[in-house]
This record gives C-alpha cells, structure tokens and sequence, in this order.
C-alpha cells in the first residue's frame, strides 16, 4: 500500500469480503484499459478476481450512442471468485449512454459513479434519454456525482497539451479515484504509463492519476473507503490471461513441448481472431501461421502440414467452423492428427458474432456427412484454455485423430488471473514417426490405440498414398468392399472410444449423490460452481459435474448420473449436452437453455435449482 | 525397395496400383511422362509429395510410388500450400483438372498463385468434368451440350492461363498430353522455377469430350494451329511456306503474313521473352484463341520473385536471429506478473 | 402374349410367384439397358416389380475386371414386392469377373445362365480366378452353359456390320432367351429397337432378340419355362420411375402446381447429378437450372431466387450437403422458402460415392453453427421422391423455411412401377405474396402458422433488408437484445414444429401394440416391410413403422413407440434417428446398424427381428 | 411513403437505419454518391435489389431503401447470380470488400464475371479487413504489418481489375471515393453496360489503414499519380509542363515523356478505347503499378457480348417456342406407359 505511504487516511475504512465493479464509457473512453490496470492492481493485491470486457459491435460506433458503449467488470474478492458477478455493486459512468445501458444491471442500492459534466442536452439525447435520469436515480443509488471533465482538466491546465489530448486522460483520473476507493497498489499502473509514454503526455497521466487518488481522499461525495482482504491463493507467479491468449499459448507450448513445428492455419473471424494474432508474434518458437483466403483453405493447409509431419491447428468461430466440416471429414479418414478450435459465438447464421453461446457442440459432433466420429473438449475457465490446448495436440498425435476444442466468445475475451505453471510440470509426449520400410503399412494400427503410424514424407521407402475414398485396413488402398468398409469404420469410432482411458474420472462438486445434479460443460463453469455452492450454504441437496470432455465421456459419467434423482442441464443454447445424455444413457436430465448472447446469471441458475427442488419428485 | 544409390528410373515412380483410367484417355500418357521426369531431377523419391483434388486426373497420385493425398474437391492447392509451407524441403506437386481447379477449387489456385508458393501444379484440361459423367466445365466453349446443358452451355469459358496471369502467376505454361518431349521439357522447367508453376495441359477425354484439342495434337494441324514459343525467337508460326507472326501494338495483338525471307522482327513480330517483367505481355499470349491466332505452347511468363514459403521461412530464422529460440517459460513469464507466496 | 402366337411351347411351363434375376457382365456389355428392357416387359405383363441397378465406380474399367462388372436386378412377382430381393434366383453373367463378383448372392441352388465363350484364360485371369470355376459351381447351382458369343455372330454372320457392332448385340441374344424363359412380350422392345436403329444394326438387334428367343424354345439346355401370373395392381397408368427422375419431376411439377417459375441451382456429385440432368430438359415449364461453380454457390444463387420469389431448390450429395450449410443457416435466418435434397451417399468424406448409405440425418439436423431448426422428409421408395419434393416445396413456401429432403443413392437409381397420378388430385396450393406496404412488417407473423411475408423485390413501398445478423422480431432490423434474440431463436423453432399440424398421423403396419416395433426412416421401407410381413406371417408379434418424417416427427409417433415392449431402429448408418428416439422420448430404442455400402437384406432384418423376440425381455 | 409518380430523389433512397461505419470512413461517401445516382436511372425503386456478403462494406444495403440482403461472408455474387438469374427484370447490385470479394469470395467474383450476368459490382478497396479490426487483405502491399503479420505480409497483392480480366471481364472500372462526379459517373456507366460491371472503389478506412490512396485522392497529386482514362483520347497524365503518356508496344507499357506541344499519338503513346476487343489492352492498362506508373482511372474496357441472365431467358422462351409451354400431364406420360384395368 506504498501509494499512500505517509499519509493516513482521514476517512473512514471499511472492510469488506469482496465487490464486482462495472466501468463503462463511450468506445473512445479507454474503458479496456481502465479495466485491465485496475485488474493487474488488483492481481498484486492479492484477491482472488474474474473479470468481463464488453466491447460494441461497431468498430467505430458514433460517439455517445448506446451502439458505442464499452465496458469492463471486475470482480474480486477475499473469497473464492468464479465469474464476474451477475450485478456490479459499483458503476462507473462516464457519459448518458453508459449510463443508459448499464444501470439496470445495478445491483439495487449499489454505488454508481457519473461524470456529471456529461449529463448535457446532446448527450442525453443522444443516449435516449427523455430527461436526465439522475435525480430519480438518487432514490434507488448511490449516486456520485464528480464533475470529471472539469477536474481533469484543470489539472491539466498548464501543460502544453491539446483539449482533447486532456480529455483522453480522464479515465485515469476515475482510475486514481478508484484506487483510493478500493486501496489499490498505484505504482504498477504508473510503472506501465512510465514505460508508455513520455514527455507531457506522461505527465498528464501521472498527474491525472494522482490527482484521482487525492481527490478520492479529499472530496466529501464518499466518505468511505474499503479494504478487501488478500484471498488465500494457491502459492506460485500469477498473470492473467484471457481465454484467447491462454490458447495461442498452448499452441505455442504444444510445439515447445513437444518439439515440433507448428503450423496453424487460420481465416480472420470475430472472436477468434485474436488467437492468429497472437500465435503469429512467437515465430521464434518455430511456428508459423498463416492467414489462408478462408476456413476451407485454412484447414486444408493444416492438414497438409499435419501430412508433411508437423503439429498442425486451425482455429475459427461459428460459420467458419461449418465451413471446415468437409475437410474435417477428409482429416477423420485420413487418421492425421490436427486441432481445431472453435471459438463458439452466438448464432445462427451471422447472429451476434460479438456475443455468447456455446451452440456448436451437435455440430462439432455430427456436422460432417457420414458417421465420422471425433473427440471434443471445452476449457472451462480462460485459463484451462492453456491446458486444452495442450491436451488436444496430446490426443490428435496419439490418436491420429482431429481432435475438437469449443471455447467461447466469453471465455475468449474475458480474464482471470492464471497460476503459471511449472514448465517442467507438463507432460511432453515424445512422437515418433515410423521410418522402418520393411514393416510399414499406412494403416496398420496400433493394438492399443488403435493409431495408425504418422509417417511423413521424406522419410524413404514409406513412399504412399492417402486420401478421402474409403481404405482398406492395413493397407489403406482404395477399397470399395463392403465388409472392410464397415470395419474401418468401426475401427475409426473405436479408436476415439479408447480415448476415455486418458480422461481421469470427473469430480463431483458436492456430495456423491442425492436429490439434484447439475450437469454443465465448457465455459459456464464460473455460474454453475457458483450458484450450486451458494445453494448448498443455505443447505441445498445439490451436486455439480461440470464436463470438459464431450467426447468420449469420463468413463464414471453413467454412474454418477444414476446416483440422483434429477439432473438439470444448463447451456446456452437450444438444448445440446441434453440430447447427448438423454440418448446415451437414457436418462430424464432437463434442459435449462439461455441464448440471449450473455452467460448465465448465477441468480437465474440458483432460482432453477430452488425451483427443481421444491418440485414434487414425479416417479 | 529401391536402393537409394543406384539411379532410379521411371519405374521405381510406378506404384502397384490398378490403373483406373478409360482406355485412351490421354492421362496415361502425362502419367509415364511424369515418371520419366522425376529421376532426372535429382531429388529422392521420398522427398516427393503429389497432391490433388477430386477427378478422373485427380486420381494422378495414387499411381505414382511417391506420398500423395489424394484429397477434397478443389482443395488440393491448400493442402499442398500447408506441406509445402511447413516443409519447404519437400518438392511438391499438384494435379488437378479444369473442373476441380477452375471451378470449384478456382479461388485456392488464385491464392496460391498469388502467394508464389514454390510448388508445380498440373492443370489436366479436357474441357470436361470426366469423373461425373459429362457435363461442361468451367473451360467448355459456349454452346456446348452436355448432360447438364441440353441446350448448349451458356457460360462464357475461363482460359486457364489468362486466368493464373491475372492472378499475378510467375510461372505459367502450356502443353499438350501426348507430345511426350515438350511435356517433358515444361515439367522440367516447373520444377526448376521457384515459386508457383502453373502448367496447362491440354488433354483428351476420349468418352465425355473426345477430340477436343486434335488441332493441336496433331501433328499436321499443330503446323499452323499451335505458336510454338522459344524464348529468344520471334513469335512465328505455320509452315515453311506461309510463314506468319504475332505482332503487339498498342495492347493489341495481330496476326502479321510474313512474305518468303522476310525478317520477321523488322515486320514487327514481337520476339518472345519468357522473363518480360509486367505479365501484360504474357497475358497478350494468353488471349490468342483459336482460331483467330494459333494457340500458344510453351512457358509464357517465367520471372522469379520473392516466393510465400521462403518469406515465411526466413521470418522465422530472422525471428530466432533476433529474439532467440523460443523459451517457453520466458513466454509465460512476460508482461506483468505477481508472485503469491505461502500463506 | 403376342410374341408366342400361334405357337404353342413344345416344353413344360410351370406357374411360379415371382422370381428376380440379375443381368450382368462388363460395363461395355449393356447391362443396364437389357434390364431396364426387360423391367418394361415385365410391367406390362402386370406384375409387381422391384429393380436395382450396380454400376462400376470407375468411368470405364478395364475391360474383364471386377472393377468393370455392371449389373440390374430385378424381382418380380405376382405378389407384393417391395425390394429386388436379398438373392437373386437367376443369374446371368455375361464373363467370368461377372460370375465372380455375383455368384455369391445367388440362391444356393439357383439358376446361373454363363456365357461360355467367355471362359477363355486370358479372361479367367482378368477375373482373378485361378482355374475355371465352372466345374465346381455346377453341384451347387443350376448352370445354363450357353455359347453366346458364338451363337449370336452366327445369327448375324451374312450382315454387314463389324464383329465389334455383332458382339454388342448379344445381350439381345440373351434378352430374347430371358423373355421366353418367363413369357415376356416382345413388342414394346422390338419397337424400341425400330425407333432408336435403323439399317443393320436395326435389323441385327431384332433379329438375335428373335433368335434368343427361338433358342428357349428349342434347346435342351432350358427344358422349362416359367410363367408369373399378373399381381392385383391399383388401376391406373404407370410408368417406371427412378427416385432421382421422381424428384426430378416433383420439381418441375411444383412449379406446374404452383404456378411458378423455378430455379435449381447444382453442382454436379455422385449420385445427385441426374437430378440436375432430368430437370434441365424442360425448360419450357419455365424452369432454370443453373450448373454452379460450386455447392455454395448452388445453394447461395437458390436463397438469392428465393429472395427474388421464384420456387427454389438445390440439389446435391454428402460432402456437397455438408458445403451448403453455412448458407442454409443464413436461409434459415432470412426465413426464405428453399428445398434442399440430399442424396446420401456412403461416406465418411468421399468415402463410397457409388455406394449406400442413410447417414446424414444429424448433419440435416445439426450441420449448422448454432441452433437453427430446419424440416427433414426422407422419401420411402423410388416413387415417393415424387411426393416428398411437392410436400417440401408446400412447407417451404407454406412456412418460409429451408426444407431438407432425404434421398440416397439407393433410391435414386433403382427404378419401380409408378401409378402416374391424377394432376387433379394433386395439391396447389396458392402462394400469395405481400403487397399491402401499408400494413407490411418484413418479420411479421402469421399467427398460426408462424411463417413471415414472401415479400418480393418489384413490390413497390414494400422495400426492406434482411439478413444473417440477428434481427428484431416484426421489423427484421438488425438487433442485439438479448431477450428479441431469445425470443426469435424460440420463434424459429416453434415455427418448424407446428408444422407438425399438417403432418398426417403415421400408421403402424401391424399390431397396434405389443412385443416389437421396427421403426425405419426414407429409403430403408422395401426391405423393412417386407422383412417384417413376412416375420407376422410366420406368426411373429412384430410390428413397424417407417417414418417420412423426422423433423418434426408425427404427433402419434410417441404414443405409438409407448405400445411396444422393444424398439429395434434398423439404419444404414451407425444410429441417428436411434439417437433421437432416444433423447426425444427417453425410449430404449435398439440400433441395428449397417454400413458396408448395400441395402438391407430382408434376412438379416428377419434374423435380427426373431433375435429379438427370443430374447428375455429385461425390465 | 413515396410518390411513385413525383421524381425520386436521393433521399428516397436512404432508410431510416443508423450508420454504423466509422467516422471519416470513405465508404459515406460512397454511399451519398450512390444514393445520388439511383434516382436518375429511370428505375422504379422497387426494382432495385443490393446484396452485399459480410464486412464493414457489406452493411451498405442497410442503408439504401431498397430490397436489400446482407448475405454470407464472401458470396455475395451467387446470391446475386441466383436473383438476376431468375428474374432479369431487377436492378442487382453486389457491394463487397477487398476480403469479402476476393478473399473468400475470389471464386464467386470469377465465376459471375466470366457468365457475364447482367449486375453491377462495387468492390470497395480499403485493403484491409475493416470489420474484423484491421488484418491484411488480398490486395494489402507486401510487407504490410497489421494484427495478423506482426513481421510484414508476404502474400503477393491481387489486383481487382487485372483479376477481372483475367476472368473475362466485360466492364471493369475504377475510381475513388471521395471524387463524386467520377463515381457518379462509373455507376451510371456500370449500369448502362449490358452484363457484369466490376468498379473498384479505391476506399479509405481512416482506423486500420489510413490513408492508403491518398495520392489519388489528393487533387493535387493526382495529376502526376492517376491516369484518367477518356474514351477515345491518348493515355496521359502530369500537369501541363510536364505531359506524359504511355505506350504500349511489344505488350510492355512504358511511360513517354513528351515535349511542350508534342503529338502524343505521333510520339507511340495509345489512344483509349473502351470497346477494344482483346482482354490483352485493358490488362495492360490494369498492368501499370505505383510509382512507375501513373494508377488508371476510369472504364477500362466495356464491351458487349451475351449475358447469362438473357441467355437463359433465351433459352426458356426457346424451349417454350418449340415445345409449346410444358404440359405437367405430358410429362408424366411421357415414354413408356401401361396401364393396368380394374381386376
Ligand atoms: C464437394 C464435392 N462436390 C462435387 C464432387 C463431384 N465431383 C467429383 S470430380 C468433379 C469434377 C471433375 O472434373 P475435372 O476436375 O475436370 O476432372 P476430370 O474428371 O475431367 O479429370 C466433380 C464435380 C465432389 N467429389 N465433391
Ligand atoms: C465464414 C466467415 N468467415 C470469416 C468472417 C469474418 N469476417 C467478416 S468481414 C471479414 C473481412 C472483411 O474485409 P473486407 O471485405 O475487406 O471488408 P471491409 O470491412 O474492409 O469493408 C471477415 C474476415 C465471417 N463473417 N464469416
Ligand atoms: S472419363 Fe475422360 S478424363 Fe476420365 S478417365 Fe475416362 S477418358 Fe479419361
Ligand atoms: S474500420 Fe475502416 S472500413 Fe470499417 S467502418 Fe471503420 S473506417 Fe470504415
Ligand atoms: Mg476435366
Ligand atoms: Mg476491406
């Protein structure tokens, strides 16, 4: 707490457990990145935090529209923390419109922060608003009103500096404010504009920051300020990382891992574009991307490096995905190992590609003509994206098979702090390539995998063919008979069957069995593990299981299920898991289905549990 | 087993594969031609790759003893873009036919063209889809019937090479299925051009479009029917005794009647320059149609540039020069990080 | 019985139900044709019949191989039939790789009619046999050992006409001898045969058919004839059809119907492509076709013909399907009317492409990003394609929604005897557009059944925009709120399933309850019913259903699955509608499963069926 | 509501949705200037349908009050092909980027260009991909950095209209956004050319990539950076005093620097002329790069031949002409028949 070293504050500090914070501006107002210092502050400070970038989607949406409004929440915590809370307890508002879309998220008589200079005739015309909202706003708030622009720009009054450099500065004055609110550590946000920027400009920032913090221990408008406790956190160096990030570095670790070239293929789509992004800065590894003229393209040349030998991925959202199917059915016959990740956004068609689903799990399994069967995995949290990752290349190499991972737009963007692992921890498979001529056959395979030998060009006397016409076994020559037909293909589902002997059995969060188990997979991990644990503090009979694994099911799935009456199944889609473990194991699991582009609220999951469980039990 | 040392022939380029052609099909003979390239070109036989989609032509790799993928309809420049890109040590080579390449597949091969990837590709062009019976393809003329046209195509035809230049090709020739020696020569010529080699082959579907390309198949006809194009050598064409040229003024190509002896170049004939830096005047070559003009043989345009798999090959050495071989706990560790301690 | 007159068979002639033989030999040796001839005969001689066509996978295989076998089966009988029968009972092979790839199909006992000329070593080995297998067949089949080749040059040695165009007549020669073995006429071929040749070859094809036929008569070899009395046929005019001709026409006929013009647009695939074929002949129905550069274009040009307001529809198969997705789910989106048909085929990726298989349920289902429900009809028999295609094109337009037919590669090429129906019996139903601008809101609903405006460009004041983003119920405006957006996805789903209301209830052939019901789905009707009737003839307590339908599934199709103690799903796929059985109703619906490319045999359905019922029931 | 009978105006063609592109971004100019044209076409309002397929370009049908579908990424051509195709009677027009256009949607672009349908297509040129923040396109420099090549692009650019006629193009032009009466004028032209107009728009995207055109956009520098292509007169650029021209000889462009007063034709330089027949003399012109070359402004070529829509029109009359219009119940009867009487 050195940012207030020598000073004690004057005022009145509280202690609290924990607080979910919204900021909010116009596109222009560097919310993102108000969000992410306060984030690293608060990393350093110990608690336990989740956090949610909102971005419009507009690139450039007019200014002062609600089309234009960006948010940032965090949330953290001396206790455990999964999501970033359905209500922030705290907004900050720097103009009418981001007022307008976001109060109603409020939780009621929370604090909301305005800029009060905002609140002009144009501004509030343009976010909609009949009249000024805010004093009927002060019955159900807290309101603080700070007239921010003024402030900041007195502050900044001598400096050489354009108006609207000054005004840009503004978040960072909200950014001090809250650092004292919440006695957040100053210096890593000032280190970080150090590095940043220079001249006046730095000074204006540093200053503006300063005098946030200062204007917090002064003004009369909050009285209080509050401490949050240090959670108890698992020793070891800690960053955060968001989804995306997490899975361009497990790309990047595959091939360190397994000390291999990679190859990733990919076609800009929102929200997975990031990940190319980001694979593409780490060259040095020996990875190369590369931007294809579209998703067909892109697998197509995935595959084809998969063929010549190296780790090869593909990554895309929704409509990309649809596209790859074709060529993902070529991958399934050809027995080449390949990943391809999914970054799931709300559909159909186009829909809201800024927006949250997870809706592709039917397709990933059965979008492909024919019965051509394929392992799929959802990380649960940003960061076991990382792990995924890494588990995917592990399966597809010694599987030889495409293996699927379906992330989401809200795991793709949204962070949490991420305990970086002990490299040394990970496992490095060691892959062989076959190189013996005399004993070599394309498809013979191996009799407890079932993997076929990846041979790679290059490699002499191992000259042979594949391809998309149905194989012979042992030999894979074209083969139109019947029974060989029906036995590849057999094989083929077999083969991804015995992959449930790497997947450890799941764990129950909750007692063993009894009246209610929720059932998620993937990314709605943080609101399942949260509701169902609150349920279970005000004495709740109620499980979860939450699954990464999609195909194959953790081999002790079947029994858990049988071990309770009624099994709830929340997804943010139409009804996907349901189907599969109604049909697989036939039994009465209900759906619970959310597909308004947001995650689930933890409030709305607890209610449906309460609900299910003050049901009668029908027989 | 071939023995690694000994010189191979066409031979050891045979896999044990049936043959699956019509009988007649002028893919036989690309085929044994194909097989008697490849030894000459001083690469072993298992750094070889053939990649091709789906088609009568595209079943190309499964006859050759080299790796192949045989793959999906129109994709085969893609697949063979990632093997060529992540192993630029393999000689990489597709076959592909008018109507995977040209029609489903065209906008691969014009990203592949683009990128100047350093891989040849064989265009087998019957003006016909063979594989599903018959119907008109992407390079059919106008007007004709096949199964899915009854009442004549109605679709202008793509020409391949007007095409691939378009799509800023470095490399692109022509030649013909059963003429055994110029075939040879062009596929040889691929392959000794870095980057994206494009070569048309005209070749005859004796079931679905028989005797397409006999103008220039013929030997006789082939006289003052094909522009055989020699670099260095003005563009001349017909027989001994009615000698013609190809003059290109003002973006306009003519065909200029050359009287006995007289110099063909002081008559305007333009002399034909394979290395000509703008690909207009490859692309004048490539809109000569029958029978207007006599069709151009040859390599049009061979110019070499910067090719896709080298840069990116180099940006990945330069990346190691300048930042190191990737530490993946470096990688981990960067930007900001905080430690927890024991509690 | 014309061909006979005024001779009275010198031989003995039995009366048998029915029979099935098939023709085969090279793919040169006009196979198709003799039995397609034949087929015509024998539809007017008044049986029941049921044919199926083999073509090599090759364009032209080298002469004499397996590779080059072309066959056509056909079942005829004065009884029902509804398949060509598991085993032939009479088999012609034309050379001796068509004596090897057939011989085991056949009947133990059968008839097998070789030509023995064929039997030379050069074309043993092209066969593959080491030794001439005729001596050992001859204990176990009836063998008909006729020198064909020579015969046939015989008949024909004082024309002049080369022994290439003299060889190629022989299957004549043997059609003549088929036709008097079971009392065909012979008029409607000989009039074939004046209509299409004329000179020589005319005179050459009469006469070996007429010789073929003398030679029954006279030859020792064949000391029987066989008569199959006419079935108890519906009245009518009736015609052979092929599925892929009956969907051909059910197209042009829903424009006719609906008097409309139509585009198809297609890109040529194994076994879809005559579709495209067959339509394209009539263009004076003011029909388009348009032969695309791929099956995303097909499809896309389809929806822009429907956004215009013509009848659209694109055809194609597997990998083709699967390409077409991501622009379905746009159509799904844009809420047009579009009739897209499937012709399965046997995969995965390109798999078997000449061969069978029905497994591309869940890929209509699910092929999409995101939850985009679509109507899936499977047609039933070759004729029924006709039905389905105006029964899809009637939800379209009735609906506003992409509607999913079914076919396969085996429906599409076997061909059965088809009562031409009565136009005035056939549904029109009136497509009216919007015009009203007053009152016009693009995502307006009709109340019942949910289906917004066909609103057509050329309309004035009822300009509007529409989309893959996600839209605003009523106005259609691109939206992004969250609860519009749940609202629409439900709305799109209740929408397909009301379509349910016009779906008639399915009738159970059988029992109406008891120990085992067999559900089937599209092309697998032949073989199911016949296993089943013939499982009740023997006193089995065996029921099925064979649904058209799988999406929405008929009202009655759950109360009818409660009725029964054990459901058996025969797929030629590894099990999809199982599945939905099985999730949907929480039945513990059986699989049987098939992939090796063929059809069901009626007796390993029957095998399964009696299995089953021998079978403890288990609680 | 309009008044069908009143003349429309350029704010009948705007719709009531609120503009989503960035401020400053090229394509409002665009769009004013399209909005501006539409009504002197002489074309009912309702006759006029925009398609366009994903990107910041592609929302423009939102914003023309007219039938409009925001397809799929990339396809926007097919869903054209389909409309135009089925009904001749319409107005098509295709809005597509540099990546929607010739990056997915290369295949459909070639594909509608060489059947020659009858639409207009504008290919907004900002390249880069807009609406996914800021990638390189297919036609983005070499070496360019964006998210995506953090160490510079390698990809070889495609050039839209050398593309396009490569392809087969009839009409193809080029122009720039922020010049209204040029734009103006292209679309006029577009519209009047019997068969696929391609206009490239040379557009800014002012967030990702600033500035890209700026010396054609610039009046000043225009004079010396952009040829301005006029029907009939010689191919020159640069201000008064310092004329230049380009020649075309030998199918190789060359610039020709000429005197105060100088005959320009005397002096090689070639004379424009839209309606040449051969593909080779627009390629040439298509050819010419910066700096070397002045950029061509204007119509390339614009010539007339069949189109697809009219053909197939063409051959549905036909048929109906000689078949008489097709009778349901003939062809169900057609071929062979029985028929089977009450037992
Ligand atoms: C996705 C997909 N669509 C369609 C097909 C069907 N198909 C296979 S080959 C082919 C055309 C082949 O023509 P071409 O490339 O000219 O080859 P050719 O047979 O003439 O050598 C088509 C349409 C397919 N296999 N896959
Ligand atoms: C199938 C699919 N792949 C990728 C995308 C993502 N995407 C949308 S627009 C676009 C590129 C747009 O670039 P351009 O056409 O140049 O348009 P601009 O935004 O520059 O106007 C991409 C890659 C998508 N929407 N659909
Ligand atoms: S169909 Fe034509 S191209 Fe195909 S194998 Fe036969 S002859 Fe060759
Ligand atoms: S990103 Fe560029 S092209 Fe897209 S709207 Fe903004 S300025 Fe225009
Ligand atoms: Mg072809
Ligand atoms: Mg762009």
């Amino acid at each position: 707490m050195n940012a207030m070293s020598g000073k004690v504050p004057a005022k009145a500090v509280r202690q609290i457990e924990g607080v979910a914070i919204r900021f909010t501006g116009d596109s222009g107002d560097g919310m993102q990145l108000t969000g992410t210092k306060f984030t690293e502050a608060t990393a350093l400070a110990g608690n336990e935090l989740a956090t949610l970038p909102d971005y419009p989607a507009e690139i450039r949406a007019p200014a002062g529209t609600l089309a234009g409004v960006s948010g940032f929440q965090i949330h953290f915590s001396s206790k455990s923390v999964r999501t970033p809370a359905d209500h922030p307890d705290v907004l900050v508002a720097f103009n009418p419109a981001a007022l307008r879309a976001n109060i109603d998220d409020v939780r009621p008589g929370g604090m909301v922060i305005v800029n009060s200079n905002s609140f002009t005739d144009k501004s509030l015309k343009r976010a909609g608003y009949a009249e000024d909202p805010r004093p009927s706003l002060r019955d159900r708030y807290a309101m603080v009103e700070i007239p921010l622009t003024r402030l900041n720009r007195e502050v900044l009054k001598d400096l050489d500096i354009s108006m609207r450099d000054a005004d840009r500065c503004k978040n960072f004055f909200a950014l001090g404010l809250m650092y004292w609110l919440y006695h957040r550590p100053m210096e890593p946000t000032e280190r970080w504009l150090e590095n940043r920027f220079k001249g006046d400009l730095l000074e204006a920032n540093l200053r503006v920051l300063r005098a946030g913090h200062a204007f917090g221990e002064t003004t009369e408008l909050l009285p209080v300020s509050y401490i949050v406790p240090k959670a108890k956190i698992q020793p070891g160096v800690y960053r955060n990382v968001t989804g995306n990030t997490a899975l361009a570095w497990g790309i990047v670790a595959a091939g360190a891992l397994m000390q291999k070239d990679v190859f990733l293929g990919a076609y800009p789509i929102t929200p997975a574009s990031d990940v190319l992004h980001e694979v593409a800065r780490h060259r040095h590894f020996g990875v190369k991307t590369f931007q294809a003229e579209d998703e067909i393209s892109a697998i197509s040349a995935a595959i084809g490096a998969s063929f010549a030998g190296v780790l090869s991925v593909t990554t895309t959202s929704g409509p990309g995905f649809v596209l790859k199917q074709e060529a993902l059915g070529l991958a399934v016959m050809a027995e080449l190992p390949l990943v391809v990740i999914d970054i799931q956004r709300a559909g159909p068609s186009t829909g809201m590609p800024t927006k949250i689903e997870q809706a592709d799990l039917l397709l990933a399994l059965y979008g492909r003509n024919s019965d051509s069967p394929m392992p799929v995995i959802a990380p649960l949290s940003p960061g076991d994206c990382f792990y995924t990752v890494l588990e995917a290349f592990e399966w597809a190499v010694k599987y030889m098979t495409p293996v699927v991972v379906l992330s989401n737009g809200h795991l793709a963007n949204s962070s949490e702090p991420w305990r970086i692992p002990d490299i040394e921890t990970l496992s490095r498979p060691r892959i062989t390539h076959w190189t013996d001529a005399k004993t070599f056959q394309p498809y013979a395979r191996n009799p407890e995998t079932l993997a076929r030998p990846w041979a790679i060009p290059g490699t002499p006397g191992l000259e042979h063919r594949i391809g998309g016409l149905a194989k012979e076994q042992t030999t894979g020559n074209v083969s139109y008979d019947p029974e060989n037909n029906e036995q590849m293909i057999r094989l083929r589902a077999e083969k991804v069957a015995r992959i449930a002997v790497d997947i450890p059995p799941i764990e129950i969060d909750g007692p063993e069995s009894g009246e209610l188990l929720v059932v998620g997979w993937g990314g709605t991990f943080g609101a399942i593990t949260s509701a169902v644990e609150a349920a279970r503090v005000d004495g709740k009979p109620v499980s979860s299981i939450q699954l990464r694994h999609l195909n194959p099911f953790p081999t002790n799935l079947e029994q858990i299920l049988r071990r309770f009456d009624k099994i709830l199944v929340p997804e943010l889609n139409q009804g996907q898991l349901v189907r599969l473990l109604r049909s697989e194991f036939l039994v009465p699991a209900i759906g619970m289905n959310k597909v308004r582009g947001q995650p689930f609220l933890i409030e709305e999951l607890r209610a449906r549990i309460d609900e299910l469980l003050s049901e009668e039990t029908s027989p | 087993m071939t023995d690694h040392f000994g010189k191979l022939t066409s031979k050891d380029f045979a896999s044990d594969q049936d043959i699956r052609w019509c009988p007649g099909c002028g893919d036989y003979s690309v085929l044994a031609n194909v097989q008697r390239v490849m030894p000459e070109l001083g690469i072993p036989r298992e750094n070889f790759v053939f990649v091709s989609g789906i088609g009568c032509s595209s079943r190309f790799p499964y006859y050759m003893n080299t790796y192949g993928f045989h793959t999906i309809h129109g994709r085969a420049p893609a697949f063979a873009t990632g093997i060529k890109a992540s192993r630029p040590d393999l000689s990489v080579w597709v076959v592909t036919g008018d109507g995977d390449g040209l029609s489903i597949g065209g906008n691969h091969l014009l990203h592949t063209i683009r990128r100047n990837i350093d891989i040849q590709i064989l265009l087998f062009n019957n003006r016909v889809y063979g594989l599903t019976k018959g119907q008109y393809s992407p390079t059919s003329p106008i007007g004709m019937r096949t199964q899915s046209t009854p009442d004549g195509s109605i679709d202008h035809p793509i020409d391949p090479l007007a095409f691939a230049l378009g799509a800023g090709a470095t490399f692109v020739a022509r030649t013909i299925d059963v003429d055994g020696p110029h075939l040879q020569q062009m596929l040889r010529r691929a392959h000794s051009h870095p980057g994206t080699a494009l070569i048309e082959i005209l070749q005859n579907c004796p079931v679905y479009n028989d005797n397409e390309w006999i103008e220039v198949e013929d030997r006789k006809s082939r006289i003052n029917a094909a522009l055989v194009l020699e670099d260095g050598e003005p563009l001349l064409f017909g027989s001994e005794d009615q000698r013609r040229g190809i003059r290109l003024h003002d973006g306009i190509p003519t065909v200029v009647e050359l009287q006995k002896g007289e110099d063909p170049i002081a008559a305007g004939v333009a002399v034909h320059n394979e290395r000509t830096q703008t690909p207009a005047y490859a692309f004048a070559l490539a809109s000569l149609k029958r029978p207007e003009f006599p069709l151009p043989i040859g390599v049009f345009r061979a110019v070499e540039t910067a090719t896709y798999d080298a840069l990116l090959q180099g940006q990945v050495a330069d990346a190691i020069v300048k930042r190191g071989a990737g530490s993946l706990y470096d990688l981990l560790h960067s930007g900001d990080t905080w430690t927890v301690g024991p509690s």
